[in-house]
């Protein structure tokens, strides 16, 4: 294996891109094909860029077993024909950031089974592919029908639309296109100040406010060489834990709902509350928005909010147990889960799945455990997995993490002792080092985030690429849904409960 | 003539106080008992939306389910109370009536051209085939128990003397309930809460229906609960008793009705789609107990 | 009546051949006209004027009179066969049409012939008594109706579908015979109907009558031996399948009720027999025109399973015979015999009215129709009227005869023992069960082929048919009404024909004042609809009432033809949970675990007969390799369905003879 | 009295037709313990008092309450939650067990005479055709201590319905060979259970080799 020339660096770290060495074609793929070969390695970011009229390519592999990201790329000059081989036959988990590449550059994939417009971006490269001409998969026959739904939904979810080929009540295929919001994310972080860019951080997916936050904050930090005192590094993974329990609890309670349990719809719906009025007696917003700040922050956890904290957590683990444990003996409830949306191991791996959506079919697969930020360095997470892959796996994996979360935060409250005087106030007035290359990867409650920012030679961002975990996890929310009853699609849906925005960016 | 007024009133409060209990035990604030009356009367109010696709059938129909259940209704008496038409066999004429208001709804849905009416339409035609024999059956246990073959006279000559009678009126009242489930679609075989189009049965195929045609589906439904809430009060109502508390009786029971459905609602996860076949055949098993249990009774089958 | 008469008649029947091609519909009409007139004379005289049969001697045949016997019994076939024969005639004017392009001068005469010859020999085997005469009448019919069948025989597989036809046909009448030389060896007495009543007196009837039900229920398509009728129905014109799945298929009715009425004793078995028999095929025929595409393979499914209703009535009537109930016996047998008028209506204007959806699409495959109602607005109106009847709905006549069996059922409850009441709880769950099948069966047809929007390009130029094809299907329709809305009027002549079977008929009268209270409970059910339709628009007019497309979403791209329910689709779901009865193979790939990516696929399904796979295709072929094998046979090609009848036949008759001879 | 408790043990026999779970299972056959309490209670209080209370305790100590509760045991030990699909769909069965039932009321009525107490035959009869249908359709080891519980349950009805001293012995050997069946049972499935994290009969053929 050639990895001797392949840069490594860590995570939450920043490297100069004349480091990086530009490989040719052929080269990069086998490096890429090489490294995402083995188990421990997947792919947390391929994206191109413009470099003058060269369009750059940039592939980002972690290695769970060495707690590093090997940085591998590919320069494909204007001249050339705007053709590659596709990695995709051999990595699946490639398929969504050629994609990607291809709608925006019109870089043309040969041999990629899947070449369809990921999100419709306003500047892709072809203006014909429209909302409304997406190519469906679609299998010939006069006695399947299709059922479309969305982009508006009965309840209030976000648009998305799901073409179900259905033969009576089973799905045969489930395709699922996004890309209705699309709005312009990354290219608007490119023309921005720090602070617009810190609020609009908070804003690529709602439900992942911490999450993408601290990834965006640690990715910035790192490129502008500055550090945030230990107690921020605590509050931000708190926080971090905090959005994962509300969330969790939030989508147990949704499961309820689909699975017309109303009583434990209401309770974790009660549940929930109490996290997240938590997160607002501490910043002022129930999802944690204005807590993480560059360089430092406003509001500065106490040890009155840690006893205050104590109080709540102790309150809600009784209740929470107490009702999770009675909806997971429920036998109507448990009939409801099991063997529904089940995805093998080996198809969790083709599709690269991470965060949740790994860890319920055994693929271990934890941020927080392979490249750990400085708090889960101190005060270690350990990871766990659910085995059959199914609905029910992805409620009990909720349910477990966040006892898990609720023993973290009690290891910390014990042992760290928060002072509001330790932190510092944010600054906004930022010199980042020119021509560098950073990223930032943070286990949100969904799974891994990954944020990567390039700057010129004026120290100015050139390039900002933000991956949610749903670009993965969709695929397989299609999977699950393969060879199941059309009536068990909600329940799938909570239970994966993936990003919209997050994904059409 | 006062039965179908009785029946029509309570009709009236049936999903006011499923949904209070609902409510109550959700811990959440209570809706008026009326609020399903409010909403009927501002969907009488409102003008509709009619597919291009739809035909004349679209828009006929719910008259013609609403009727078809309106005149089930003449059919049922209430203790002492007569209904209005009433001859030999007339609950196979009921049964009748209701299944042509079923299959009027079925091809209505089917006529929008939409995957998803189809979809609940499909299933009701399955789920409303597999629900009938169980209402069959009960009623020819109660015929054979009881020799008479029309709704009055069956619960005029329906006496629990008899330990095993008690089975019967236990067992039918059982499987009476959940056939009023089952064809008013609520758990565990469908969740008209549920948000989301893919796993309705009801509420999906009156998807494209609005203004005045919802309301008298809705209406139909109502009046479908009440009326099996009626024949089952008739199982507990005794004729000797007086009028008057025959009738506060029969409010009783249409109440603590609603009120098991709700409770039931609350404490419970519905079936998986696939599960429903063998849930509601479970029904008519049930009821081809009480049929032994029958035979039993009228020593066609002796023991000892 | 003499053979100058019979002689004129053939003359003014071959003359057909020489006319010319426009004048030659009419010509068979007026024939038509003409022996309907004189036999529905013959029946209504018999029927409501004159008790007891009419006795009209017809031909000298070696030396003894042959003579039309009309009683009861015969005047209700004639007059149905008569109904439905002239209107498949009336229908056929516009049908054929197209078909005078193609077709030839003696072509189309020789079809007028043989739809004469239909019907002129199925009132001839409702008439004769004698065994030989009724014998040559029924194959008559069988030869008939072939030729009917293979009208299109520039189609292979019509005329296969014919020759299966004509061999199964042939294997019935060889066991009638068989069945009649039988009677006429066990007991010595006349060679006619008449005579078998001495052999069953004498004998066990039940082997008998078992040969006689086997070979009548072939024609009448009792499952297991309806195998012709799926293929048969479809490959014939419509007026053809309209008349063979009206009245045709009910001569076996016919023969096994007039068999029937020659045995007094030991009743329970053959009851018992003919109820299991008829309750499989209600359920399996019903269960297997679910799964199907082609609309006429639909109806001939449903064909087989309106034979299983009639079936249950005969079968209770019979057991009510044997247990001595009276009212299960007589409603029983009022039922089912009142069904073969119904289905005879039904079927018939289900026929047309798919004939015309055929002739504006060319296509009977229900997946590629669709949104016709729109374009074919009477045509949909009447098949619509034709599947509310034929599931038994209220008001109309389908639920007349149902609720006939079923009052006989509930009421003899009590009065019947232990087995009879097991019986009767398996007869009104299975009715029941039927029931809700046929509802699944007919909205499913309806919707696919007249609701929602066009599935493919072939019903783009579909138009409704011109008025005069109508017009049969008018007068069915008002018939079913009728029948739906006053039923009491039918209940004396009923009367008269249960009266062979039972000799008891208070219970029909009994009954007419719960029908009467059926039609006024009908006429309200009707005036509510009015009222609740007339606010409706009174409140419409007032409020704002908008077009816009079927909610989808809020998504704009989608093709509606695909996304509405298919016929397999609906089918679906109960086809899991019936999936060993209806058989159908998916051809269909899965998708691999691995398959994120998926390759191009193609989804068909296909529904084979497990009855007649298991029955006579696999064991014919077995058997053709076995005596390849041996062989016995160098010939080479022998057509499967002959092996099937010779060994077929020869078991039965050596098991018939060594239980009785 | 003794019919109602008949027809109640017909009942939960359809609801083990209708059941997947597990727990279900053992829940069921708790209740038809305490049912068969109820027939022996109502039905056999002429005899010996030391044999009434001896089916008494049989009925309502073993049957209702220490068999469910050690299966139970035996169940979360196991982690057994669910069935895999029985060999037959569920839809299938329910109308199986209904025909069994009918066939069943009909034998004892045709068979009925002097020394026989039909009442029981009824069920029992049902039982224990159901038992043996319940152990043929579920490959799970666990349903068939389950399926052979159904039986004995059902033979316990038919020793009731033959005589009045005899069934008393009867019992007795088929009550110790139950216990011993389940206890040998319960402590293989344990061991095996470790080793196989899916307790399927299927499992077992491969232990053999």
């Amino acid at each position: 294996m050639q990895t001797d020339n392949i840069l490594r660096i860590k995570n939450n770290s920043s490297v100069d891109l004349s480091e990086i060495i530009i490989l040719s074609y052929e080269a990069f793929s086998e490096a890429a094909i090489q490294l995402l070969k083995e188990e421990q390695n997947h792919c947390v970011s391929y994206f191109a860029y413009r470099k003058e009229n060269d369009l750059q390519f940039l592939m980002a592999v972690a290695d769970d077993n060495h707690h590093d990201i090997a940085i591998i790329s590919h320069l494909l000059k204007d001249g050339e024909t705007q053709a590659l081989e596709s990695l995709t036959p051999a990595i699946f988990a490639l398929h969504i950031f050629e994609r990607e590449i291809h709608e925006n550059f019109g870089v043309d994939f040969i041999n990629h089974p899947w070449l369809k417009p990921v999100r419709f971006s306003h500047d892709r490269f072809n203006q014909n592919s429209t909302i409304n001409n997406y190519p469906f998969y679609s299998i010939k026959s006069h006695e399947l029908h299709e059922v479309g739904v969305g982009p508006i939904h009965a309840g209030v979810i976000e648009p998305g639309h799901f073409r179900f080929t259905c033969n009576g009540e089973n799905v045969l295929h489930l395709e699922i296109q996004l890309g209705w919001q699309h709005r312009g994310v990354e290219p608007l972080f490119l023309k921005k100040n720090n602070l617009q860019r810190n609020l609009l951080a908070e804003n690529i997916a709602g439900d992942t406010v911490i999450g993408h936050t601290w990834t965006f904050a640690q990715t910035m930090e790192t490129l502008a060489g500055i550090t945030v005192t230990e107690q921020t590094q605590m509050e931000r993974a708190l926080a971090l834990e905090l959005e994962r329990m509300a969330i969790h609890t939030g989508d147990i309670g949704a499961l309820c709902v689909d699975a017309a349990y109303h009583l434990g719809a209401q309770v974790f719906g009660i549940l929930r509350t109490a996290i997240i009025n938590f997160t607002q007696s501490w910043c002022g917003n129930r999802f944690g928005k204005s807590l993480i700040r560059l360089g430092g922050t406003y509001f500065p956890f106490t040890e009155e909010l840690k006893q205050d904290l104590l109080q709540i957590l102790a309150r809600y683990e009784k209740q929470f147990l107490e009702m999770s444990h009675l909806t997971y003996r429920l036998p109507s409830v448990q009939n409801r889960f099991d063997f529904v949306g089940n995805i093998t191991t080996q198809q969790a791996r083709l599709l690269g799945t991470v965060g949740l959506s790994a860890r319920m079919s055994q693929v271990v697969r934890d941020i927080r455990v392979s490249h750990p930020a400085y708090a889960y360095q101190r005060f270690p997470y350990e990871t766990m997995v659910a085995e059959k892959g199914d609905v029910f796996a992805r409620f009990l994996l909720k349910r477990k993490e966040i006892k898990r979360s609720i023993a973290w935060i009690r290891n910390l409250m014990e042992h760290f002792s928060f002072d509001a005087s330790q932190t510092k106030k944010p600054v906004y007035n930022l010199r980042l080092k020119p021509n560098h290359f950073a990223l930032s990867l943070t286990e949100g409650w969904r799974g891994e985030i990954c944020h990567c920012a390039l700057t010129d030679q004026n120290g100015a961002l050139k390039h900002y690429k933000i991956k949610d975990p749903s670009m993965h996890n969709w695929k397989s929310l299609e999977l699950s849904l393969r060879n199941l009853e059309i009536s068990d699609f909600p329940i799938n849906n909570k239970s994966y409960n993936l990003s919209y925005c997050g994904h059409d960016l | 003539m006062i039965s179908i007024l009785l029946i029509a009133i309570a009709a009236l409060f049936f999903t006011g106080i499923i949904n209070k209990v609902k409510a109550k035990i959700g811990g959440r604030k209570m809706p008026s008992v009326f609020q399903p009356v409010y909403d009927l009367i501002r969907l009488f109010k409102k003008g509709a939306v009619y597919s291009n696709t739809t035909s004349i059938i679209f828009k006929i129909a719910p008259s013609v389910y609403l009727a078809s259940v309106f005149t089930a209704m003449l059919f049922i008496p209430i203790g002492n109370l007569h209904s209005l038409l009433s001859f030999h066999g007339d609950f196979v004429f009921f049964t009748y009536l209701l299944g042509i208001g079923k299959f009027m709804m079925i091809i209505a849905a089917m006529d929008t051209g939409s995957g998803f009416e189809g979809m609940g339409a499909n299933r009701e035609a399955l789920y409303s085939l597999l629900v009938e024999p169980a209402f069959f059956i009960l009623a020819g246990s109660v015929a054979l128990f009881t020799n008479n073959i029309s709704f009055q006279e069956l619960f005029l000559h329906l006496h629990m003397s008899s330990n095993l009678s008690i089975i019967i009126g236990i067992a039918a009242i059982y499987v009476l309930m959940y056939i009023a489930i089952v064809e008013n679609s609520r758990l565990p075989v469908d969740d008209p809460k549920t948000h989301l189009e893919l796993t309705m049965v009801h509420e999906v195929m009156v998807l494209d229906n609005s203004g005045f045609d919802l309301a008298l589906i809705h209406l139909a439904s109502w009046f479908k609960f009440s009326i099996y809430g009626a024949i089952i009060s008739n199982f507990l109502i005794q004729v000797q008793w007086p009028v008057y508390v025959q009738i506060l009786s029969f409010f009783f029971i249409q109440a603590v009705f609603a009120f098991t459905i709700g409770i039931l609602e609350s404490f419970r996860a519905r079936n998986k789609m696939e599960k429903n076949p063998q849930w509601i055949i479970m029904l008519s098993a049930i009821a081809i107990v009480v049929f032994l249990t029958a035979l039993i009774i009228t020593n066609k089958i002796i023991l000892h | 009546m003499d053979l100058l008469f019979f002689k004129i008649t053939i003359v003014l029947i071959v003359a057909l051949f020489v006319l010319p091609q426009r004048i030659q519909y009419f010509w068979s009409l007026l024939l038509h006209t003409a022996i309907l007139g004189i036999t529905s004379f013959w029946a209504i005289e018999s029927l409501f004027f004159y008790s007891g049969s009419l006795i009209l001697p017809f031909f000298p045949f070696w030396g003894n009179t042959i003579s039309l016997v009309i009683d009861p019994l015969s005047a209700f076939f004639l007059l149905v066969v008569n109904f439905t024969a002239f209107m498949g005639i009336l229908y056929a004017k516009g049908y054929l049409k197209p078909y005078y392009e193609t077709k030839n001068r003696s072509e189309t005469a020789f079809h007028f012939f043989n739809f004469l010859g239909l019907h002129l020999s199925m009132l001839l085997v409702v008439m004769l008594r004698d065994a030989v005469a009724f014998l040559i009448a029924w194959e008559l019919m069988s030869i008939s109706s072939f030729f009917l069948v293979i009208f299109e025989s520039e189609k292979k597989e019509t005329l296969r579908t014919g020759i299966r036809y004509l061999i199964q046909m042939h294997i019935g009448v060889v066991l009638l015979m068989v069945a009649f030389i039988l009677a006429f060896v066990g007991s010595g007495a006349a060679f006619s109907f008449d005579g078998l009543s001495m052999y069953f007196a004498a004998h066990n009837p039940f082997w008998l009558f078992l040969l006689f039900f086997i070979g009548f229920g072939i024609k009448a398509g009792f499952i297991p031996l309806h195998s012709w009728l799926p293929h048969a129905h479809p490959a014939a014109p419509s007026h053809v399948s309209g008349t063979m799945s009206g009245v045709m298929i009910k001569m076996g009715i016919y023969g096994i009720l007039r068999v029937l009425t020659t045995i007094h004793h030991d009743l329970f078995g053959i009851g018992l027999f003919i109820l299991i028999i008829s309750l499989v095929s209600g359920l399996i025929g019903i269960s297997l025109a679910i799964v199907q595409h082609d609309v006429k393979k639909i109806l001939a499914y449903s064909s087989i399973e309106n034979i299983g209703i009639i079936g249950i009535g005969i079968g209770l009537g019979v057991i009510g015979l044997a247990m001595n109930i009276p009212v299960l016996a007589v409603l029983g047998f009022a039922g089912g015999i009142l069904h073969i008028l119904n289905h005879s209506l039904f079927k018939s204007l289900l026929f047309f009215t798919a004939g015309n959806v055929y002739r504006q699409t060319h296509t009977r495959n229900i997946e590629q129709l669709g949104g016709l109602i729109k374009k074919m607005p009477k045509t949909a109106l009447f098949f619509l009227l034709g599947a509310m009847a034929i599931s038994g709905l209220p008001p109309f006549n389908g639920f007349i005869s149902e609720f006939l069996i079923y009052s006989g059922m509930f009421k003899s409850l009590q009065s019947g023992g232990l087995m009879t009441d097991i019986v009767i709880l398996f007869s009104f769950s299975g009715l029941a069960i039927i029931g809700g099948l046929a509802v699944f069966c007919f909205t499913k047809v309806f919707s696919i082929v007249f609701l929602g929007n066009p599935r493919s390009s072939k019903t783009e130029n579909a138009s409704e048919v011109e008025n005069p094809m109508l017009i049969p299907d008018y007068l069915i329709s008002a018939f079913i009404i009728f029948i739906g809305f006053a039923p009491a009027l039918f209940m004396k002549p009923l009367a008269e024909i249960v009266h062979l079977f039972t000799g008891n008929t208070d219970f029909i009268f009994q009954i007419v004042p719960t029908l009467n209270k059926i039609s006024l409970s009908s006429g309200i059910f009707i005036a509510v609809i009015v009222i609740f339709w007339m606010l409706r628009n009174w409140q419409q007019k007032r409020q704002k009432v908008e077009q816009s497309a079927t909610w989808g979403c809020g998504y704009s791209g989608a093709n509606p033809a695909i996304h509405q329910y298919t016929a397999t689709s609906y089918a679906e779901n109960f086809r899991q949970l019936s999936a060993k009865i209806v058989n159908v193979k998916k051809d269909f790939e899965l998708f691999e675990e691995t398959e994120i990516f998926p390759g191009e696929r193609t989804f068909e399904t296909r529904s084979s007969d497990i009855f007649e796979d298991q029955i006579i295709t696999k064991p014919s072929g077995k058997l053709l390799s076995l005596f390849e094998k041996i062989a016995v046979l160098q010939t080479g090609k022998i057509q499967h369905y002959l092996l099937y009848a010779l060994v077929f036949l020869l078991a039965i008759s050596v098991f018939a003879l060594l239980n009785w001879i | 009295m003794t019919d109602l408790f008949i027809t109640f043990y017909a009942i939960t026999l359809i609801y083990f037709a209708l059941s997947e779970r597990v727990k279900k299972f053992i829940w069921l056959l708790a209740i038809q313990g305490l049912i068969l309490f109820g027939v022996v209670f109502f039905s056999l209080h002429k005899i010996e008092l030391f044999d009434f209370i001896f089916i008494l305790v049989e009925t309502l100590l073993v049957k209702s309450i220490v068999v469910p509760w050690f299966l139970d045991e035996v169940r979360k030990r196991n982690h057994l939650k669910r069935e895999h699909q029985p060999y037959i769909p569920v839809f299938y069965s329910i109308i199986i067990v209904v025909i069994s039932l009918i066939v069943s009321f009909m034998l004892s009525d045709y068979l009925h005479n002097d020394q026989m107490h039909t009442q029981y035959f009824t069920v029992a009869f049902a039982s224990i055709i159901f038992g043996i249908y319940f152990i043929i359709i579920h490959k799970n080891i666990f349903s068939h201590v389950v399926g052979y519980l159904i039986i004995e349950n059902g033979i316990f009805l038919l020793s009731l319905a033959v005589g009045s001293a005899m069934p008393l012995m009867v019992n007795l050997a088929v009550l110790l060979d139950v216990f011993m069946g389940v206890l040998v049972l319960g402590i293989f499935i344990n061991r095996v259970g470790n080793t196989f994290k899916s307790v399927e009969a299927g499992n077992l053929s491969k232990l053999k080799d």
